[in-house]
């Protein structure tokens, strides 16, 4: 039991991190959020260059093999830039096409970040079909790829386009590995929204250092420390579950995670609006990029109570 | 003690729902935070105003029914039962409206009350500074003495509904060398279109622009537009912040009714189990806080002030506002994403509540040391 | 509409709280909890002197008539100084018993405050039956008379003595009038909770403007405030809910001042222990006899969960 | 990184469940807050020594199998897991045997930790004094330099478990005219039966006398009782405090176990609907403060310093307690109220959890102030 990133997952980390921040990923998000992709698109071209997707592909069809941890460690980085676009459905994507009989069709692809993929489950919507280059749809009798997409529809998180997949189209397989594809789906959602936590209080943390009413900085208030703490305890102890269930991949070990990776950051989120105050509140300030984010993602590929129930074993 | 309204409170009632259903749009109106939306809510308070129901509470001669608080309470509870628009005036109807009635001239009331009511003129706050948010009392936009009025200079921010409305109101610094910072405040009407007033929209978190930024640079305002005493600002703003979290700001009748909503919607999703007690803590802070309102009404019409037990109000209103959104996102599901619902709309909204007309912290600050003696000073 | 107590009310609810003042409650509470009840029945019969059994009782068995406004006053002074005994069950039992063959034998001295009752609700414990006079018990074939009770379960209230009451019994009526007793004894509870949770903000305000750490009274520490502050927020709220179910009587309306009432007294309990620190913790500090009260209270005559399903419909 | 455990910690995590489950007393101790209680615990005690497994992470010098962390974990959750006792030396075990490896001199070891394992000495912690409970720096009771060793003078309260126990250590001021008050203590082992020491039981909330007050009259002390330097009290028990939040006062087993049970316990019930969300996070809590042990003891293992670390640990494992044993509670419904039943003991025992070891406020300042960066002090 070594339970801990090696030196080369942290440098893998660290050298994600450095490179989203240079790419100045908060007008990259506000392109994309006004439907222009094209700094998105070129920006999942650099982030597929450091083997992001790849984590989610075999091998023998030009991919990493899948390795989920690292896959976690790269989703934390993503949420903790806000970087738009379909990652978990990309990564959900190959998931659901490995060991088909197109797999050589889609996955190369995917794996070099020449084409992003979207998935909808069951009649939900699909994320960002209007930019994806192919639009899958799951349903009981199977994974198709859907003839095309409904308008996008205006979202709270105004980087995240929801669109309705048409029907029909081709039919791919009858029998896609579901479980282990929805599996993926949630630990990437996890990752990611933990992502977006670190970020919210780490923007917070700054702001309220420095934002003075009353004669002193906020941050000086008990008020205000207790609340950032509990933001750092509830993203501390998902952090662990977001890891571990990327070693075990049980259900209730990935459920457990999605669940309170989601809460925290969406605990955390609140909070950082509150303590920004009015500012928090505006479109046009940086941090509504991960407010909105992490509201999305509470629902996204399993709310709440579908995750308790994976845990209870009673889903 | 009883809990009953008189035949004429229910026949007032019975009135009220009688016209709101003739009335009310089929059709939701769009958001009041875009310029068409706008619009289309003036001309809703136009409508309102015409047969009297836009002030109901407000003396006849400034176009209400001077019906008082039990009628309003019960007005407002058929108001949004029936689903009707939100209100584009609130900020004038219930914080510059009842600082007029306490502290402004006859003359003031007369010129600017009746176009209040009718929408046709719409009013903004003008509060917030970059630099004074929950510190009000630390403001820098100043007015300089000019002849038959005052000079107007600074910057003022998050001005709700600024971006399309006429007028504002809010404290300037008159006198800078006092040796208090809330003294040397007055408390000020203008023109958003007076020459001198730059209005920059700013969006809120769903883009809309729900309030703006304003340049003030020597915007010329007359004498007959400051209310009360120059220097007297920050005492007359604070018995309407005191009005803001108190009894009008946010009725029962708005909870009653999205708590309703939200039930139906629990209902329509098939009763999910795992949502119940979050709908029933609705439906239980509904009726708490109408009979909270009800109580601190019935001392109201018995003389007794209200004081610092609004600040109860206006943590409890906010938080359980929030807390009934969020469930209602949650039973959307997929749906609780998209941003052209009411329900987001309102969920947006709520979001904010915690954070104006005093941030809940100072609200429990001033119910620990004014309601609970605690001893005040650190922080 | 005029939802403020009178007068008259106010000064029953002061004269109330004047005599149980100065009897020492504390001291009755701690007899009781011993198996030493002579000076909670000279309690009792004092209470009973201000009507207070009288208000469950019609005129016709020397009540004063049944009053639930004026009961509910008188419960929240009863709860705000933690007097023992079964009050809420005496109450229950005047209500079950109005209207049947058997009120004349029984009522007239339960008014008087001659006798105490207790109520075991579908096999539940019967409160203080080694006390009562008379234990009634409840279950689908009617009301009983039971012929006896089992041995005192040691309880976390140590003032609360529950104990099984035998099977069998004199069958006093089939048709109890089984929901308005059970309204009542949700009210009065409710309005039991409310004072429990009055007196521990109270006592707890005191505590923490005296007691020094770290060179400061801890009171005026912004977060000891602001617990406290969501305690009054708790309990004001819960406070016209009591009153308005008083006076509607609606299964939705006492279901949900029993539910807030009781969670206002609890989560106060929960504030009361934790800034009283240790000594909050001790059984031989007064504080205790309402910590434990708090938390008996949420449970009987109706859970948290019994109490949301009246108020939506699904019980 | 991985959560996979080697054969030889797979094999002695086997040892330890085959000898639980052939000792583990079939039917519950009674309380060990209780005088038979205290008796039967130190009994069990002694049976755990005998074929080590009282403190498996011990030097075997000293009573233990040099087992280190990673068998202590997994030895915690095979303990809690087969519903053994609690422990009745916990206090000596976990506050003050890491103060003597670390602090103490090899004779101290080798005197006092033999019988802490076996519990042939159950060790009362006397820390708290009537005005220095969270503000532990205020200590008043004295340590007064005699030949050869030193007389003791004050009160102590709270010590817990010292109605029964036997010996005790605490903080007690030598040197009353520093200029800081965190100076000038000094770190003391004492016999709770010396002349001039009075104990008198305290009962908590269920009456059981969990701790007691001591009052102290000129009570010898030699020398060879002090642990480090006289005067540097204050640094050494600060890293038992550490020591007293972090890794290893509340094991994950006890909370996995804990959790298994209230599942149990629900589905018992018949899975009632309105408890399946405090379920589910019972569960994964225990869960997620498993895993956040693993990582920190991986980090321990690797060197790391473990530090503020800790005060995320205090406060997540005493609220996570509370709140499963009122889950508890309420899932017992009427039978919640019965005092003599497991899960009220840890019940009332659970309410403590956010007052001893550093309130919850304290350890919130430290995260916010040590781990997050934010200023120090107004509070």
């Amino acid at each position: 039991m070594r339970f801990l990133l090696d030196a080369e997952q942290r440098a893998f980390a660290d050298s994600l991190h450095a490179m989203l921040t240079a790419a100045d990923t908060p007008s990259v998000v506000r392109d994309w959020s006004r439907g222009d992709p094209a700094s998105g698109r070129a920006l999942w071209s650099r982030i597929a260059q450091t083997g992001v997707f790849a984590l989610a592909v075999p091998e023998e069809y030009k991919g990493l093999g899948v390795r989920p941890v690292e896959l976690a460690v790269a989703f934390v980085e993503l949420g903790r830039h806000a970087v738009p676009g379909p990652l978990v459905e990309t990564v959900t994507a190959a998931a659901l096409l490995a060991g088909t009989g197109h797999a050589e069709r889609f996955l190369p692809g995917l794996a070099a970040g020449e084409a992003m993929a979207t998935v909808a489950y069951e009649g939900a919507y699909a994320l960002d079909a209007d930019v994806a280059a192919h639009r899958f749809s799951l349903s009981p009798d199977g994974l198709r790829l859907a003839p095309g997409a409904g308008a996008v529809r205006p979202c709270l998180d105004p980087a995240r386009h929801l669109t309705a997949l048409l029907p029909g189209g081709e039919l791919l397989t009858t029998e896609p590995p579901l479980p282990h594809a929805l599996t993926l789906a949630r630990l990437a959602t996890a990752a990611q929204a933990l992502g977006v936590g670190l970020a919210l209080l780490d923007r917070t943390v700054a702001y309220v250092r420095q934002r003075v009413q009353f004669g002193a900085p906020i941050g000086s208030f008990q008020a205000v420390k207790h609340r950032l703490a509990d933001a750092k305890i509830a993203l501390e102890f998902a952090r662990p579950l977001v890891l571990g269930a990327a070693l075990t991949l049980t259900p209730a070990d990935v459920a457990a995670a999605k669940l309170r990776a989601c809460e925290a950051a969406y605990t955390t989120a609140r909070t950082a609006l509150h303590l920004h105050g009015a500012i928090g509140y505006t479109a046009e300030y940086d941090l509504s990029l991960w407010l909105t984010k992490a509201r999305a993602l509470r629902t996204a590929w399993g709310s709440p109570d579908e995750c308790r129930a994976d845990v209870l074993g009673t889903a | 003690m009883d809990l009953a309204f008189t035949q004429e409170e229910e026949a007032f009632r019975a009135e009220a729902r009688v016209w709101l259903e003739a009335h009310v749009p089929s059709v939701p109106l769009p958001s009041l935070e875009t310029e068409a939306g706008f619009a289309a809510h003036r001309a809703w308070e136009a409508e309102l105003a015409a047969d009297r129901w836009s002030v109901v509470d407000w003396p006849t001669r400034y176009g209400g029914r001077g019906a008082g608080l039990i009628r309003w309470l019960l007005f407002e509870e058929e108001y949004y039962a029936a689903g009707a628009p939100g209100r584009v005036n609130q900020n004038g109807v219930s914080l510059l409206a009842p600082t007029l009635f306490d502290h402004g001239t006859e003359e003031q009331r007369a010129r600017v009350l009746p176009s209040m009511a009718t929408g046709e003129v719409i009013w903004a706050q003008a509060w917030s500074e970059p630099e004074a948010g929950s510190d009000l009392a630390s403001l820098r936009a100043r007015a300089v003495r000019a002849p038959g009025g005052w000079h107007l200079s600074g910057q003022k921010t998050w001005s709700s509904r600024a971006a399309f409305a006429d007028r504002a109101f809010g404290l300037f610094r008159s006198d800078p060398d006092t040796p208090k910072p809330h003294q040397g405040l007055t408390y000020v009407m203008f023109d958003l279109r007076a020459p001198g007033v730059t209005v920059r929209p700013i969006g809120r978190l769903d883009g809309k622009p729900a309030f703006a930024e304003l340049f003030l640079d020597d915007v010329f305002v007359p004498d007959e537009d400051v209310i009360g005493e120059p220097g007297q600002g920050w005492r007359i703003a604070m018995s309407t912040a005191a009005n803001e979290r108190g009894l009008t700001l946010r009725s029962p009748g708005r909870f009653l009714a999205s708590a309703d909503r939200l039930h139906a919607l629990w209902q329509d999703r098939g009763s999910p189990a795992g949502a119940a007690h979050r709908v029933a803590d609705a439906l239980i802070g509904a009726r708490a806080y109408q009979l909270f309102t009800y109580a601190a009404a019935s001392r109201f019409l018995a003389g007794e002030p209200l004081g610092p037990q609004s600040s109860l109000n206006k943590v409890f209103w906010s938080e359980y506002d929030i807390a009934l959104h969020e469930t209602a996102l949650d039973l959307l599901g997929a749906d609780g994403e998209l941003a052209d619902t009411d329900w987001s709309e309102r969920y947006v909204f709520s979001l904010a509540g915690p954070i104006y007309a005093g941030t809940n912290e100072i609200q429990r600050d001033i119910i620990a040391e004014r309601l609970l003696g605690l001893p005040k000073g650190r922080r």
